[in-house]
């Protein structure tokens, strides 16, 4: 108990501190660490295998990435002069929405929860049968009964692949190239005028 | 073999376009990949043709996907409805993708081609994919998968606005689909199971009769119905967002604009109509429309958002001069009309909306390749250089004239059945305000339309207008095949109307026990 | 508001928090890299709420010890519960054969089923009804754990495309503040 | 064409002005072989629809239907009665008389764009005879509206400024009119009824009856309906029609005398003979705010057109008045009324293009436009003067015009009705017409001739005012065909009388 309610509170805090940080270098370290202590919530509350992947996608692969888009794009936030009063409004409606909504819902870890009793047998059972006692419950449903959620994903990361290759490409023949040229001495002359 | 295919057939529509897409990758080169993409899309096209067929030959079909059966496994549920869906949109792909060449060497660098093949061939996938499946998490996974396909072909575009609509696209798109994940999340909270049909039958178990009070039956009631509420609301938001209805539709006036017209052209056509059959799936399929209308007044909110969002937006097309934005504006409106249809939850309005659905996509699929047709020969989309094209690009000018007439609604065009149908079904419900407000608001159709005839036909012709020719025959003929098309759905109606007809039967039917 | 009812869902309500933060920096900051830091951390939070439902009271991960899994295997097989009917064993070997054989999936699933609720009917005996029970232990339900892999693959994936975005767009106009880009458009 | 069914003649009829679209299109660059075509073509058609009215006046109810393609309730099917039989027969009576005044007039003008102005005549003409023909409310409104699209690039054939803000006009009113109006009546009685055919004593009366529509929403209906139909040019969507007269003169003559204003009319005579009933009118009163509006509308246009200088405004608001006597036969609904209606229709067409007619041809002739430069024109064209003469009688409706008759029955349903303002008006109405057309035949031939300084500028037109410079001959001849026709209506009206009198029988 003591352990996971100082995981949530240092979650809310280090979600807060990004909010709040203007050095995007830093907030980047700090989203790598709101993954750890996501993943290691989620290893309190028994899902070990999204942990791991949450920890090496969240918090590695993912901070590596920004930290590289952060080398090319510059590391500081200009502060903004627009008013948080309507992103503050719309956060507001849409949290106070989920609070309502979560009034009706079953209680942390109620064992008569419907997804844990609507399926009968349960996933744990079925899958020792069908799958000859796979020790990984989780690895078995990834690649049985929602394997084809699994495939689907693997097609996602295709498509960012080739998405992230055509999109960083660039060409000699590149007619992109021109028209940035071109715009861009445009607006210089916007400039100079 | 035949009978394997059979059997296989909702599954293959969808994995055929995929396995292709790595296959585009691999082959690289620029013909290769293109012979095979579309070779594959009017695969694809024959294989939902077929599933058309059998499904009106012996209904509902379910298909295990590895034959794990729900709630366990995934299952794709494929009705009139979504057969009818996968069938336009494999066509749509198809045609536009044939109709792609010239404009696509013009607006797309050579050495890309074949990358935006593979993701053209990924984006009719998670399309089809979000039509055929049963599972609402499925629907998550292939949504992303259309998605990220999509930001990434609008990036394609020739300007530096392009990767920046992209982006805009993206932001607001990943926030609908992590709203759409929350509303999954709530609901398997409270029903415990992903498959749609029974998650359905789930939430009816929540529902029980009505209070008495002095002897009347009070309305049915629904046991910790907050959480439903809540879930409902987060899925319609985020569908709402990648349906463009109006206040959140801000990312979609610039990635039609500056996409390359070919993915314009499909984008428009196709994925805004899914997310409203995701919409419908979701208010008819899971929630029966007795929830979703009587606990929420979904309803008045739904009509009273399409109508503003219909003047909002149509005004706001007037004054565009970029015939893209003015087009992808006129989108915006056109979810209007829809969602109108839709709101009525009756058999008319559901009709209404659905064949709305299929006869927008046609039109406007028609007036962007049109559009695309005028870009590629003016090499501008702005309305002063069309000035006078009617006499230099004559069949393109009357693809686009015909075209804008079914956006109207005028009689013999599919616009004007589809208008019809939400007329009647609006008188039907008594909404005579609403039914008044949707024939002056078409009316606003006829200035951002006419505007652009006009500018066409009776203005003296511009420099980059004298210049013009005719666009190649590919673009012009595969354009007239749509544009032919809102004409013969405008004519021949017993078709169109009597399969949304019966889809919006299985709806109904299916909703309420 | 009971505290029964503050405690049970303290939790969600924590999620709920986290989400909204995320939510928030997407919408309010202009910089593009912020705003991707914040759907990241939407999502998280996403994953956390499925995982948080999945959690049972008691239970443990849904990880079969391997001494267990064998005793279950050899349960399985030798049928040591008392079969309610002759046919049973039968079933099972016709099972076993079979699911290996991938091309019959159907008629596997179907077997698979039946065979299912015979078992449950001998489980119920003792155990909580319905938790996902094997040989004694309680397991937390290891379907949101699936959906969430997929999750977050999906959300490194976006990411990755948005960051390359963001790598167009510095290059294109040398900012990644949408203010500024918005103003460099409009001067144009 | 013994031989030939009725049914058979229908298709013909519809059929033949598409043939002539085909053959214009084709021939398009011999201008020769273009009108030779439109011609045959249109007399042919002529014969045929005489053929068919044969058959029709002497009771016979030929229907063809395109079969259901269509959802249940919109097909497009013909069937024809006398009232259809006889707009059609005007219309394509007038249509060969205006193709060669057009020949003469396009070609004497030098007209750009000939082959698209034949081209869309012929749509225009095929969009009248279907209406004419239409079976339910359905096709007539389909064709309603390719009419009015069809003649939109007629409306701005010039292609300049003023023509294009004319067509704005024309097209924004009526196309918005339709849409707004006339569509929400059609899917109202849709919904009120579930049939939108044209039946014999009317749908409504019996959703009346069951109390599916009340008293004032039947009058709301009949609004809506009069509104929406703006091609009747009912105050205050009129405006369409003297902004379409930037067209050239031969579709401001067939167009805006005959075709499209006569759809508009003729639509509304029909749907409150088919559609609402006249019985059903005259019990429920359904139409008396109409009647108010239509009378306003002949007294208001005809002060207006007396204000016109413009001798093609002039006409353009004096339609309007003339429109108005059909729409307010239509609303009164006594059967002396819609007889007065049907019969003004064809009374009318002949009256007004003759005026328009002689409208061109002084045009073409003396290049004149404005009424006030025509003083003692009449002497250097007699004829086109003389015809003009003839048909403001008929129009004014003093004997021996056709007019007479109409306005007779008009008069007498006003009587019938009991609504003595209507009487008042009509009455009213007549003397202004006189005040508005009489001067200009009389000016024209009795004042002295212009002012020297026009003389320069026009030596042989005006000199001496007694050489005779007609317009092109096939300018002149139609107008003269017309005019006498006008007078000959005159003695045949109570053959017109005969045939319409089954469909206001028919609903007792």
């Amino acid at each position: 108990m003591f352990v996971s309610v100082s995981i949530l509170t240092l979650l809310a805090v280090t979600a807060i501190a990004i909010a709040r940080m203007r050095d995007l270098w830093a907030a980047v370290m700090f989203t790598g660490i709101f993954s750890f202590l996501g993943a290691s919530w989620m290893l309190i509350l028994d899902a070990p295998d999204v942990a791991f992947t949450e920890a090496a996608v969240g918090a590695g692969i993912s901070t590596f990435l920004m930290l590289g888009t952060l080398a090319l794009a510059g590391k500081k936030e200009k502060p903004t002069t627009a008013s948080p009063i309507v992103p503050l409004l719309v956060v507001g409606i849409t949290g106070a929405a989920l609070v309502y909504g979560t009034l009706d819902m079953p209680h942390f870890g109620d064992p008569a929860a419907p997804v844990q009793t609507r399926i009968e047998p349960g996933f744990v059972e079925k899958s020792q049968h069908d799958m000859h006692g796979l020790p990984n419950v989780v690895t078995a449903l990834l690649a049985s009964y929602r394997g084809y959620d699994t495939l689907g994903e693997t097609a996602v990361i295709f498509t960012a692949g080739i998405a992230v290759l055509m999109i960083l490409r660039r060409d000699p023949e590149d007619c992109d190239h021109r028209v940035t040229q071109k715009s861009a001495s445009t607006e210089k002359k916007g400039r100079s005028s | 073999m035949i009978e394997y295919l059979d059997f296989h057939l909702p599954v293959l529509t969808i994995v055929v376009p995929l396995i292709a897409a790595p296959l585009c990758v691999l082959l690289g080169a620029r013909t290769m990949a293109k012979l095979l993409s579309w070779v594959v899309c009017w695969i694809t096209f024959g294989l939902s043709v077929w599933l058309v067929a059998k499904v009106s030959a012996v209904g509902k079909i379910s298909y295990y996907l590895g034959g794990w059966e729900p709630p366990y496994g995934i299952e794709y549920a494929i009705d009139p409805l979504n057969a009818f869906l996968m069938t336009f949109i494999s066509g749509m792909g198809a045609i536009v993708l044939m109709y792609s060449g010239p404009s696509l060497s013009d607006e797309v660098p050579q050495s890309k081609h074949y990358m935006f093949y593979a993701l053209y061939l990924l984006c009719m996938t998670g399309l089809l994919g979000m039509c055929a499946t049963g599972d609402l998490f499925n629907v998550f996974v292939f949504l992303e998968i259309s998605s990220l396909s999509t930001y990434a072909l609008i990036s394609l575009g020739k300007t530096r606005r392009a990767p920046l609509a992209a982006f805009q696209y993206l932001i607001m798109g990943t926030i609908g689909a992590t709203f759409l994940l929350i509303g999954i999340g709530l609901l398997y909270q409270m029903t415990g199971t992903l498959n749609m049909a029974d998650i359905g039958v789930q939430l009816e178990s929540y529902r029980t009769a009505g209070v008495v009070v002095d002897g009347v039956q009070g309305p049915p009631h629904w046991e910790g119905s907050r959480t439903m509420l809540v879930a409902f609301a987060f899925l319609t938001v985020g569908l709402c967002i990648k349906m463009a209805v109006f206040p959140l539709h801000t990312w979609l006036p610039n990635s039609y604009t500056y996409a390359p017209s070919v993915v314009t052209c499909f984008v428009a056509a196709t994925a805004t109509k899914v997310s409203v059959y995701a919409f419908i799936r979701i208010v008819f399929g899971i929630f029966t429309p007795t929830f979703a209308f009587e606990l929420l007044p979904l309803d008045t909110a739904l009509w009273s958002f399409s109508l503003v969002g219909i003047f909002v937006a149509s005004i706001a097309a007037i004054y565009q001069t970029n015939i893209k934005r003015r087009l992808a504006y006129s989108s915006i409106a056109q979810i209007g009309y829809m969602l109108l249809g839709i709101s009525m939850a009756n058999q008319h309005g559901l009709t209404a909306g659905i064949v709305h659905m299929f006869n927008h996509a046609l039109i406007k699929g028609g007036l962007f390749m049109a559009v695309g047709c005028f870009a590629l020969r003016l090499g501008s989309v702005h309305l002063d250089d069309w000035r006078g094209a009617g006499k230099t690009m004559p069949w393109t000018s009357l693809a686009w004239a015909t075209g804008g007439l079914g956006l109207i609604g005028v009689p013999v065009t599919c616009g004007f059945i589809s208008k019809w149908l939400l007329l009647t079904a609006a008188m039907e419900n008594e909404l005579y305000p609403v039914a008044a407000l949707m024939l002056v608001s078409s009316l606003l159709a006829v200035i951002y339309i006419w505007q652009v005839v006009e500018v066409l036909y009776f203005s003296p012709p511009s420099e980059k207008a004298k210049k013009a020719t005719e666009a190649p025959l590919i673009m012009l003929v595969t354009t007239w095949v749509v544009v032919g098309a809102t004409v013969v759905f405008g004519v021949w109606t017993t078709w169109s109307a009597g399969l949304a007809g019966d889809a919006a039967r299985v709806l109904l039917g299916g909703g309420t026990p | 508001m009971s505290s029964d009812q503050f405690f049970g869902l303290y939790n969600y309500w924590i999620v709920v928090f986290l989400m909204m933060t995320g939510f928030y920096i997407v919408i309010a900051r202009k910089n593009m890299i912020k705003t991707v830091i914040g759907l990241n951390i939407f999502q998280v939070s996403v994953v956390l709420l499925y995982i948080t439902m999945g959690k049972v009271t008691g239970g443990t991960a849904p990880v079969i010890p391997p001494a267990l899994a064998g005793q279950h295997d050899a349960h399985d097989q030798h049928d040591t519960h008392a079969a309610p009917s002759g046919h049973t064993p039968a079933a099972n070997a016709t099972a076993a054969n079979e699911t290996v054989d991938h091309g019959h999936a159907d008629h596997v699933t179907e077997l698979a089923h039946e065979l299912a609720h015979e078992l449950t009917h001998d489980a119920t005996g003792d155990a909580i009804h319905g938790v996902t029970e094997t040989a004694g232990v309680i397991y937390t339900n290891p379907l949101p754990s699936v959906l969430m892999l997929t999750a977050i693959v999906v959300g490194i994936a976006t990411t990755a495309v948005a960051l390359s975005l963001i790598v167009r767009i510095s290059e294109d106009y040398g900012t990644i503040e949408e203010d500024e880009i918005l103003q460099m458009d409009r001067r144009q | 064409m013994n031989n030939v069914t009725p049914e058979a003649m229908i298709q013909i009829c519809l059929a033949l002005p598409l043939v002539a679209l085909l053959l214009v299109v084709v021939a398009g660059r011999i201008p020769n072989l273009r009108e030779a075509c439109t011609i045959t073509v249109s007399s042919v058609l002529f014969y045929v629809t005489c053929c068919l009215a044969g058959h029709v006046f002497s009771g016979a109810r030929p229907h063809w239907s395109l079969g259901d393609v269509m959802m249940p309730g919109f097909e497009i099917a013909f069937t024809v009665e006398p009232l259809g039989m006889l707009f059609a027969l005007v219309a394509a009576g007038l249509w060969v008389l205006t193709t060669i005044y057009a020949i003469g007039y396009m070609r004497g003008h030098h007209e750009i764009n000939q082959t698209r102005f034949f081209a869309c005549f012929a749509i225009a003409i095929f969009a009248a005879l279907a209406a004419a023909f239409s079976a339910n409310l359905f096709t007539l409104f389909v064709m309603y509206e390719v009419m009015t699209l069809s003649t939109y690039p007629l409306v701005t054939h010039h292609g300049d400024e003023k023509a294009r803000n004319g067509g704005r006009v024309y097209l924004g009113i009526l196309l918005s009119t339709s849409v707004a109006f006339f569509m929400l009546a059609i899917a109202w009685t849709w919904s009120v009824t579930g049939t939108l055919d044209f039946t014999e004593g009317g749908v409504l009366a019996t959703a009346f009856s069951e109390g599916k529509i009340s008293q004032r929403q039947l009058a709301i209906l009949f609004c809506l309906f009069a509104f929406g139909i703006g091609k009747a040019a009912l105050m205050p969507f009129h405006r369409w029609l003297p902004a379409a007269m930037v067209a050239p003169t031969p579709v401001s003559a067939l167009l805006h005398a005959v075709a499209v204003v006569k759809v508009g009319v003729f639509s509304v005579l029909k749907i409150a003979v088919y559609i609402f009933g006249i019985d059903l009118i005259a019990d429920t009163h359904a139409g008396d705010w109409i009647c108010h509006v239509a009378a306003a509308s002949i007294l208001l246009a005809s002060l207006v057109a007396m204000t016109k200088d413009n001798l093609k405004a002039r006409l353009a608001y004096s339609t309007i008045s003339q429109l108005a006597y059909i729409t307010l036969g239509a609303a009164i609904a006594t059967e002396a009324s819609i007889i007065g209606g049907g019969m003004h229709i064809a009374m009318h067409a002949v009256g007004k293009i003759t005026l328009f007619f002689c409208a061109g041809a002084i045009y073409v002739g003396a290049h004149k436009s404005n009424i006030s430069d025509m003083r003692g024109l009449g002497r250097a064209m007699p004829f086109t003067f003389g015809a003009f003469l003839i048909a403001t009688i008929s129009i004014i409706g003093l004997p021996p015009g056709g007019g007479a008759w109409s306005k007779y029955f008009l008069a007498l349903g006003a009587v019938d009705s009991g609504k003595a303002f209507l009487m008042g008006a009509l009455m009213i109405s007549s003397l202004l017409n006189i005040a508005y057309l009489v001067p200009i035949p009389i000016r024209a031939f009795m004042a002295p001739v212009e002012t020297p300084e026009e003389d320069t500028q026009d030596k042989h037109s005006g000199a001496g005012g007694w050489k005779i410079k007609e317009g092109p001959l096939l300018c002149v001849v139609p107008l003269c065909i017309t005019a006498v026709g006008s007078v000959a209506l005159f003695f045949f009206a109570n053959h017109i009388y005969q045939w319409l009198l089954p469909i206001v029988q028919a609903g007792h």
